[in-house]
């Protein structure tokens, strides 16, 4: 199924159009998410599916060259780490865990900056880890 | 008025059902996982259905606005379609994984080569 | 510091999993796993000391009070539950390199080794916290983490019965899901304290029996409560060694504090058991468990299965104790829950140091194992004469506390089940003895099995050696649990 | 209108045999979920929902159709009682139990008056962001979500495990050690 898409010309043009919009729209959500609809899950979520489509009409090689199964384990990991240590960070600085309040010196300004810090952890997480469920299930079907 | 109140829940469990009956009858293991993701999504309903206040918008703050929804089951249900697409990734992995060992995926045949060993 | 302690507990293993992956050398994953899962001890016996001090102790995540954020709340069976808990992953952590060397390939170990923190992160998470929909995260992450371990296992065998529990598990989330969404229709809270209490003027209510039921039966599930136990025998059977041990020893006793949590905490004695009579069918089912499973335990071939199946009857027996609703009904659940932890952990760590040795652990492959393998097969035996409840091992205390419970209520027919339960025990237990013990090992094993490494065999040994302990040195475990029993009857301190 | 849809989906979901089409199906189940979600005033969820249920999970269940079979093989499932009635006490029990609920849009309604009007009331000046759904995911609520991000990582790392990580250019990851775990 996945093989023979890449012949598919003007499916290819289309998604060389489309692949940046993904992208952009993806760093839209992710910080937008404060004012309108989304964050980092979603983000998250978006910025893979530009992975995938962009590894289902042009090759996974490529895609797993620019992105990596090492890098995007490395990614997810971190994820989680930027998330916690967002919490450590707080609870250095005397408050509780997770409590934003604490990070500047005004509580409005610590919370943007915890709730942005968090959201981009999960953004990572979320990106990474969707696109290497998805390497792995493509893998498996190259490899068999 | 008091059935017609209640409607919406009602249909949301005849969702449920549909997917938990076909999670437990079914033989074939991607036909299972796909009813659990209906059995899921329909929950999900239910916990959005009540969020829902009459005449409110989204709870997104703005002014002049004085009735938005209750955000807080949508902050629970967005947690669980996470918790949702993580058990059916792992859920599929498991069935490919199946397939190459027992060459089927569906239960019965699988049962059979359990008991043949 | 000491203030974040709690939240610590949780947030090392945590942190941790994830940079096990980032260190990819699986010595150095492991090492490090093993260094937190000590900590962790460490800090949940510090909690416990605390908790029996001074009292119930509360951490407000994110600064924001409860109900409106998430809470902490430490009392003195959850911490318990905690040390039970982080104890075991210690010890499991500390005979898993030689086993995993023989299970896994070289390339997943430390994969396994964060999923295993995963875990322990669960596990601890779903104990410690004060919020129904955080349990149901930590749930997940538990559930998920399992699920993946199981299926790890040397055979196929263990696909299918990862794919089994994986459905039965998300089956019995989602029910726990729907009991959660029902009670929050109701009081609009999510805290267990808070919801206490918010419970009380709606407890008449159709809405709130039906989240109370969708609870139950989805924490019996998860529990493996008999008839709802069909993913516990494949998944115990067919997993690798350290993962059959942790799981046993752990995953259903967190399961059973959570019930206790539900009907205890949440709803109240008032409502479970004088309103909705809930002993009257839960009593009969937890017998019918002790017998039923008991007996089926008699007939299996493979002995992780036979140990399987005597897990489903001890948690009839936790059940039981928790139908009866008194101090001592509870005392001897949790006690229960306690030793049976350490039986049931040292037993399957018995199983990976015979399946190092001898590549399979059916029981006519044990044909003289008793000989060959003396250490070992020596803490199989006290092991099992700790799940028959022979006086002087753990096993004997705790069923000595139901019996009495059940004494006190009058339900003569209830000890007489718990007896003839014990009976089959006997028969299970000596099936393995007789093999072991009496028949000569096949030819040509002889030169080859000798004794495992020490490195597992003394993991083994501290399990089984702690219900030799704590069946002299009752008092500990019975203090405490006394204490947990006071506070969930709502008079304790 | 949409729920009639919905359940036109469910059914044909279960009916039918060609797993292809039963995956298609499932997307548009979850689309159509989704867009029910918006009529609720549950955007941020929709937009997941659609994302996810109708995005990420159909492609992946259409992955694993490709290395497994498209057709439901096996003995045509006969009319089951147990799990029907199985089925029909748990359905019965949820109706039960909406017999006492709060009508659907009731402003009165218990969850309107607890702990959720601080959310909406004090939130927009408490945390200084507009969207309410962000302001309790991440920070009222957010140790949620970091043990839901920990559950999306558990499964990246779950399914690398099972299918073996990816290599350029090589084949299939754990090939040759499956085959040396089978044995």
């Amino acid at each position: 199924m996945k093989r023979h898409m890449t012949r598919h010309g003007i499916l290819r043009i289309v998604a060389k159009l489309l692949i940046p919009y993904i992208f952009l729209f993806a760093l839209y959500v992710q910080f937008h998410g404060d004012y309108g609809p989304g964050g980092g899950f979603q983000a998250g979520v978006i910025f893979a599916a530009g992975i995938i489509l962009y590894a289902l009409m042009f090759s996974l090689e490529r895609a797993l060259d620019v992105f990596h199964p090492r890098l995007m384990e490395i990614l997810a990991a971190s994820g989680v780490l930027l998330y916690a240590g967002v919490g450590v960070v707080c609870m250095a600085k005397g408050g509780a865990f997770l409590d934003y309040n604490v990070l500047a010196h005004d509580h409005h300004h610590g919370q943007h900056l915890g709730i942005f810090l968090v959201e981009l952890g999960v953004g990572i997480t979320v990106t990474a880890a969707m696109t290497s469920i998805f390497f792995a299930f493509v893998n498996r079907e190259r490899s068999t | 008025m008091n059935a017609l109140g209640l409607y919406s829940y009602w249909i949301v469990i005849v969702l449920m059902m549909t997917g938990f009956y076909t999670v437990i009858t079914r033989g074939n293991l991607i036909k299972k996982l796909i009813g659990l993701n209906i059995f899921q999504v329909s929950v999900f309903m239910l916990y959005i259905s009540m969020g829902k206040v009459a005449g409110g918008t989204a709870p997104i703050y703005e002014e002049g606005i004085e009735i938005y929804s209750n955000p807080f089951p949508h902050v629970l249900i967005l947690t669980a379609i996470v918790v949702g697409v993580a058990t059916t990734a792992l859920g599929l992995a498991l069935t490919v994984r199946i397939q190459e060992a027992y060459s089927t995926v569906e239960e019965d045949a699988i049962h059979r080569l359990d008991n043949e060993e | 510091m000491s203030e974040h302690v709690p939240i610590l507990l949780v947030l090392l293993p945590l942190v941790a999993a994830p940079i096990c992956v980032l260190l990819r050398r699986n010595a150095a994953a492991w090492v490090w796993a093993f260094l937190i899962s000590w900590i962790v001890f460490g800090l949940s016996v510090a909690l416990l000391a605390r908790v029996l001090d001074e009292g119930v102790i509360d951490y407000a995540l994110g600064g924001w009070d409860p109900p409106w954020g998430i809470a902490y709340r430490l009392d003195p069976l959850n911490a318990f539950v905690l040390v039970i808990v982080a104890a075991n992953a210690a010890v499991v952590l500390l005979f898993a390199p030689e086993s995993l060397r023989h299970e896994i390939p070289r390339e997943k170990r430390y994969l396994v080794v964060c999923v295993f923190l995963l875990y322990l992160t669960g596990l601890l998470g779903i104990t410690i916290t004060g919020d129904v929909f955080n349990v149901f995260v930590f749930l997940e992450i538990a559930a998920l983490s399992s699920y993946v371990l199981v299926s790890m296992g040397p055979t196929r065998r263990a696909l299918s019965a990862a794919y089994r529990y994986l459905i039965m598990g998300t089956i019995g989330s989602t029910f726990i899901l729907i009991g959660i969404g029902l009670m929050y229709m109701m009081t609009g809270t999510l805290n267990m304290a808070d919801l206490a209490e918010r419970l009380v003027p709606v407890a008449h209510t159709r809405t709130v029996i039906a989240a109370f039921a969708f609870l139950t039966v989805g924490v019996s599930i998860k529990m493996a409560l008999w008839p709802l136990h069909t993913w516990l025998p494949n998944a115990y059977t067919y997993a690798p060694s350290m993962v059959s041990a942790f799981i046993a020893s752990t995953s259903t006793k967190v399961s059973f504090y959570l019930l206790l949590r539900v009907i205890f905490t949440i709803f109240g004695t008032d409502f479970a058991f004088d309103t909705l009579h809930l002993n009257a069918l839960l009593l009969p089912v937890s017998l019918m468990a002790t017998v039923l499973a008991s007996t089926t335990a008699i007939f299996q071939q493979d002995v992780k299965r036979l140990l399987a199946y005597s897990s489903v009857a001890q948690i009839g027996y936790m059940v039981a104790g928790l139908c009866l609703a008194t101090e001592t009904g509870l005392t001897g659940s949790i006690v229960h829950m306690f030793n049976h932890a350490f039986i049931k952990g040292g037993l399957f760590l018995v199983m990976g140091c015979l399946f190092f040795q001898l590549n399979s652990v059916k029981l006519e492959d044990l044909r003289g194992a008793g000989r060959t393998m003396p250490l070992t097969m020596a803490a199989f035996v006290i092991g099992g004469l700790n799940l028959i409840g022979v006086p002087l091992t753990a096993g004997f205390i705790s069923k000595w506390y139901l019996v009495l419970a059940a004494v006190e209520q009058g339900y003569w027919w209830v000890v007489v089940v718990m007896l003839l339960s014990s009976l089959l025990a006997v028969v299970y237990v000596w099936r393995v003895v007789e093999v072991a013990y009496f028949h000569p090992p096949p030819e040509g094993i002889k030169t080859l099995s000798r004794e495992a490494p020490r490195s597992m065999l003394i993991p083994a040994w501290m399990m089984i050696g702690a219900t030799l302990v704590f069946g002299v040195m009752a008092w500990i475990p019975v203090g405490i649990a006394r204490q947990a029993a006071q506070s969930l009857l709502g008079g304790g301190p | 209108m949409l729920f009639t849809l919905l359940a036109t989906t469910a059914i044909g979901v279960m009916c039918l045999d060609d797993l292809f089409a039963a995956v298609m199906l499932s997307g548009i189940f979850s689309l159509l979920s989704a867009s029910l979600f918006v009529v609720m005033d549950a955007v941020d969820v929709a937009f997941t929902e659609a994302a996810v249920g109708a995005g990420i999970a159909t492609i992946l269940m259409l992955g694993s159709l490709n290395l497994t079979s498209t057709r439901e093989r096996g003995t045509r499932p006969t009319f089951q009682w147990i799990p029907f009635t199985v089925v029909l006490l748990t359905g019965a029990a949820l109706v039960f139990g909406t017999l006492d609920m709060p009508h659907y849009g009731d402003p009165d309604a218990p969850i309107h008056h607890h702990v959720a009007p601080r959310y909406i009331e004090d939130s927009p000046h408490e945390i200084g962001v507009p969207n309410m759904v962000t302001s309790v995911l991440a920070s009222y609520r957010g140790f949620d979500t970091l043990g839901e991000t920990t559950v999306i990582f558990t499964a990246a790392v779950g399914v690398l495990l099972l299918m073996g990580m990816p290599r350029r250019g090589g084949n299939g990851g754990t090939q040759a050690d499956d085959e040396e775990s089978k044995s």
